[in-house]
């Protein structure tokens, strides 16, 4: 519990969380979700579509404070959030959006990422006239420009064709390289998952659960094909196991 | 039962004097005397009546002469029969100084009705002959006439010209008569009193239904004599004018009263013309339109007098 | 509700507090006035002047709303239309409303039509400019999808384009209403024989402020009564999908 | 705005016909009314009487929309600002013009204060209604958004909420500025001894419809280049964004 | 050229499609794009992210008629489309935006449908009370519930968990087995448009033009991996090949 890893440090304790659905029903979508991060340690979450994964993001953002239970996060810190979908304001240009969130950023930072991003071109642009893969990477662009200590992505790299989505991973890890950037990553490919994180989470459906907590020896370093492939069946065998309903 | 040219149709407002008459006139039957089948177009202001008449929603109405001159004189067959002389005056409270016209100098004086407003222009031309030019060496404040009661109640106003009800209800509180409109009128060159108001209607329509129009001009009369001379007839009204004060009723009743026409036709007539060329010299063409003197035939003239 | 409550009892309590302050004759305390309206209730006035504006402004209202939103539709929705409109709108817009009102006077006589098309005419524009900008703000990812599953003009209206529009229309309906009544008080004074805005007319002659704020505030407690009862739990009830606010 | 002077061609051809029809004394026909403005252009006094009342406008409207918009905003966002102050809101929406103006005169003295005080109370409810259904209709995502990232209270104002908000503000400030216009109209023909409503006060006493004319289209005449020169080019500014409609 | 062909039958024919940007910028999205589908051929665009595959699909769905060229679509078909995001009428349940879209879809239809789809638990939530990766079901169930003659499908299996996605793209396998439906499937997974589809249209960058037209053998069987193996070379090797800058 040393000062600097105290304060990157992510505790999320959460005991239950459930919505009030409009037709009356009530939803228990969260239940005891307890783990915590170290400072730079990055997470994948993996669970089922609808298990409640935005859900957690949103809480660990304090975006919902509607929920039973405590979440910590780094004290000071600054956040970033890439959400499902990109969230700008279509009313500023490529530019005005990630200066508006990442005021400090500096013009030549931006312009590295905005290169490395192939936003070159649609910095003037609207974000009504991108496609949807180009706005999805304006929101990561956002994210990357704040400089976050925590960084919260939700399925940050669909919609981007594989080449383009392979570089943004390496993008995404040399962030976290360069300093401690403690991450909590929702996705649906494992391989992603594998590839990026320190630790899995994997989620049960309804209430979710952490079923697995696996950590990735090696983080974001190469991985033997056969490394890998214990991986998967380690996760596909613990994904599988605890519920019947849905089958992954 | 009634025929076609039986009916008449008024624009009434409903505080107004035309409405206590009315009144009168339903209550002891005078339009079944008449033979007369009244239909009332109940208004809630002045202006309402010209509407009523434009729009050929009434046939008579109550208004001042002034205004049938200027439609006469832009093209519109309006006629106007004296009803009432009963005038405004300028009211100051019990204790001020103002008693004459040049007392108003660099006071504030409240307008009712507005700068076209006929008794404000003959104000202002008398004080022209006492060398007193009132727009510029008073303070006036135009505004609609309850509200500058009101004003003048709350002592934010010197001195007050306004309609002649309004001033009985100023003086039932207190207030006195600093300078009577009868006086400005007179002091103008005017024989007696003047009948501004008067009922005004199509002379058109008034060939076509002569006999009506003088019908309902002497059931009108009967009625003012009747409230001229009954008490109780007064206190009947009272809700109708909505007056519970037994002192303001008094001051109604003695101007209402006082204001009944009992000159000679021409004599108002000649009054009339010598006030509009006061009148169209201080107002000029936005008020009178573009007749220079008294249009011919302002005057409905009845069988009788002529 | 009952924060309502609380909020209607403050506010009598600083009419009262003002009263006070202003003294009886400028501003009447809230028994004296209440009093003037169990008395004009009484003598069946009430009932009648205000049965009588209310069936005014509740005409008037459903023809502006209904053509105003349309043509706001229409206008927010077209290019072509919003150029040839738009001038016509602004002069409408601008038009004091007495001009229109003895304008319709004159022409149409000092009828109930006249009466009520003049009103008509005066909220409509406002309903065109408010809902013009909702046509204007649609969501074309909304109608893009409309189309490809070729839904009909009717579906659309309802389901696609009029959800959109609620607030809007609520927007034009609540200040339109208000604004029917302003005006249609005017109307009853310049030309009817009866109506709430013909009794304040002639109060107002009377200076009697008392009987004013007796026949306005009749009118007003009518508009609480369907705000609270009607037009909140309706719109509750559009607005369910909505995300609710802290 | 070529399509702009075609449709105030038209107009002007629609006024003509109808002058024909009703005849000059109820509708004068164009040239009249456009004698009687040079008649009063030259005379100086529609200077005089314009500028005092688009003074008024200008003010009372500033004053109004800045306040009602911030009330609007507080009441769309809060739900307990908007439980107590909606009976207020009601209240002051459905009080007739003529007691807010009244009154307002009574206690303020027949004042240039008085006037526009009433003035901005008359179109302040407006204001708040239409805003309100704005901010309730705002997007938590970006909310949400602006909220993870930190944005200032002044960034969010600016670059999340006002965007949102923009065409609920044009409608209010459209629709606003019309009604203002409308109420100085009355607060003049009730108490000020100048403007276009005072003249337009005289005018009616006299039934004079070519100077009423006259009057309401030189107000109108601003208010069109107003519009045509500093707020559509706004719009077009403020929705630049926006994908164009057809 | 049989009227049964010919009524199922898709001819693209576009000069060129380009924007204008609000900064003012002019944009050349596609350039010389023909094609034609037979009646129930599923083909799938590939290409890079901001290409212009969503652009040619609205075009397809005549969504977008300020192009230069032709589009003939089946005659008198019905069309169904998965856009790129949900699309949803926020203001409807899950329900209602599927009825409104398909009147005349059958009680026992939806049903089915979906139970396919893991929806039957949020007939009665509004789409803001979905997850993305719900609210994407019920865009396909929406699809799917009109029984389209033309299919036009934008990543619709982003943003669903593997298992979910694997019996999803089975679900659409059989659909278009079942009768012939003319379907355009927009996918940046290569394995997925192997799998599925008839035949594989490449496409370029910037005007987006086809590089590549690749029949796949046997359609939505199972292939060998070796088989796939070489597929997947000779994809990678047409997309790499005709442009620079973007390296994928
Ligand atoms: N309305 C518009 N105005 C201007 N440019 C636009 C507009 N719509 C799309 N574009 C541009 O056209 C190009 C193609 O867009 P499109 O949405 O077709 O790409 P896409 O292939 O679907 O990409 P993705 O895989 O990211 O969804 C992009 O560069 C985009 O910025
Ligand atoms: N505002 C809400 N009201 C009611 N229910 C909600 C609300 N938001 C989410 N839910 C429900 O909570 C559950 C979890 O939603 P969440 O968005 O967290 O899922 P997810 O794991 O992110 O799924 P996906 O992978 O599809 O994005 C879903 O069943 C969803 O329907
Ligand atoms: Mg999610
Ligand atoms: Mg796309």
């Amino acid at each position: 519990m040393s000062p600097a890893g105290a304060r990157g440090r992510l505790d999320v304790n959460i005991k239950q969380k459930s919505f009030r659905a409009a037709s009356g029903g009530k939803l228990h979508v969260l239940g005891e979700l307890v783990f915590s991060l170290r400072s730079g340690e990055l997470a994948a979450l993996v669970g089922p579509s609808g298990c409640g994964k935005t859900t957690l993001l949103r809480i660990v953002a304090g975006l919902d404070r509607d929920f039973d239970g405590h979440v910590a996060i780094p004290a000071h810190g600054t956040l970033a959030m890439v959400f499902q979908e990109p969230r700008l304001l279509p009313w500023r240009t490529v530019e005005q959006n990630v200066r508006l969130a990442a005021p400090r950023a500096s013009d030549a930072g931006l312009e590295m990422l905005f290169q490395t991003l192939g936003l070159e071109a649609h910095r003037d642009h609207y974000p009504g006239e991108l496609s949807l893969g180009l706005a999805r990477r304006v929101a990561l662009a956002r994210a990357f420009a704040v400089k976050p200590d925590l960084l919260l992505l939700d399925e940050p790299f669909v919609s981007l064709d594989d080449a383009l989505a392979a570089r943004l991973r390496e993008e995404l890890a040399e962030l976290v390289n360069r300093r401690p950037v403690t991450t909590l990553l929702v996705t649906h490919n494992v391989e992603e998952a594998i590839g990026l994180a320190d630790r899995l989470l994997l989620l049960s459906i309804g209430p979710a659960r952490i079923v697995a907590d696996v950590a990735v020896a090696r983080p974001r370093a190469a991985h033997t094909p056969a490394e890998l492939a214990a991986l998967r069946h380690e996760i596909a065998r613990r994904l599988n196991q605890p519920f019947s309903r849905e089958n992954l | 039962s009634a025929t076609a040219e039986d009916r008449i149709r008024l624009a009434v407002q409903r505080t107004g004097t035309l409405a206590w008459e009315l009144d009168v006139i339903r209550t002891h039957g005078l339009d079944r005397k008449f033979d007369l089948a009244i239909e009332t177009v109940e208004l809630a202001s002045t202006e309402a009546g010209k509407i009523a008449l434009k729009g050929g929603s009434a046939d008579l109405m109550l208004s001042d002469w002034l205004w049938v001159a200027r439609e006469r004189s832009l093209g519109d067959n309006l006629v106007f029969y004296p009803s009432s002389s009963t005038l405004g005056a300028v009211m100051v409270p019990a204790h001020s100084s103002i008693r004459e016209i040049v007392g108003l100098r660099g006071k504030k004086l409240a307008v009712a009705g507005g700068p076209l407003d006929k008794s404000w222009l003959l104000l202002q031309a008398l004080a022209r002959q006492s060398g007193l030019d009132l727009k510029k060496q008073t303070t006036v404040v135009y505004g609609a006439p309850p509200l500058l009661s009101e004003k003048a109640l709350q002592g934010e106003i010197d001195a007050t010209l306004t309609f002649w009800n309004f001033c009985a209800d100023l003086e039932s509180k207190g207030y006195r008569r600093a300078i009577a409109m009868d006086d400005v009128v007179k002091g103008l060159g005017a024989r007696g009193p003047v009948a501004l108001v008067g009922y005004t209607f199509d002379g058109t329509w008034a060939v076509r239904n002569r006999s009506t129009v003088e019908r309902f001009l002497a059931a009108a009369r009967q009625a003012k004599d009747i409230l001229a001379s009954s008490q109780p007839e007064w206190q009947r009204l009272a809700p109708r004018i909505r007056i519970s004060d037994a002192t303001a009723l008094a001051i109604y009743r003695q101007r209402y009263g006082e204001g009944i026409v009992r000159r000679p036709f021409a004599d108002e007539e000649a009054d009339a013309r010598a006030l509009y060329l006061v009148l169209a010299e201080i107002g000029g063409a936005e008020l009178v339109g573009p007749a220079r003197e008294l249009p011919a035939g302002t005057f409905y003239r009845p069988a009788a007098a002529e | 509700m009952g924060m309502r409550l609380v909020s209607l009892a403050l506010l009598i309590a600083a009419w009262y507090v003002g009263s006070q302050l202003a003294g009886a004759r400028l501003l009447p305390d809230p028994q004296a006035v209440a009093l003037a309206i169990v008395d004009e209730a009484r003598s069946g006035a009430l009932a009648f002047n205000l049965g009588a504006t209310l069936a005014r402004v509740a005409v008037a209202f459903v023809i502006a709303m209904a053509l105003g939103s349309l043509i706001g539709l229409i206008m927010g929705r077209s290019r072509i239309a919003d150029r040839l409109g738009d001038p016509w709108l602004i002069v409408l817009l601008n038009l004091p409303a007495l001009v229109i009102i003895v304008l319709a006077y004159v022409w149409a006589g000092l009828t109930e039509t006249a009466a009520i098309a003049a009103v008509a005419l005066n909220k409509l524009p406002i309903a065109t400019v408010t809902v013009r900008e909702g046509a204007r703000s649609l969501d074309h990812a909304l109608d893009d999808m409309a189309q490809v599953f070729r839904m009909g003009a009717w579906t659309r209206l309802r389901h696609v384009v009029l959800p959109q529009l609620a607030p809007y229309l609520a927007a034009a309906a609540r200040s339109g209403l208000s604004l029917v009544w302003k005006i249609v008080l005017i109307v009853e004074l310049l030309g009817r024989p009866n109506g709430v805005g013909f009794e304040i007319g002639v109060a107002f002659q009377l200076f009697d402020v008392t009987r004013i704020l007796a026949y306005a505030l009749a009118f007003i407690a009518v508009m609480l009564a369907i705000e609270t009862f009607l037009v909140q739990p309706l719109e509750r009830h559009v607005a369910r999908w909505r995300p609710r606010p802290a």
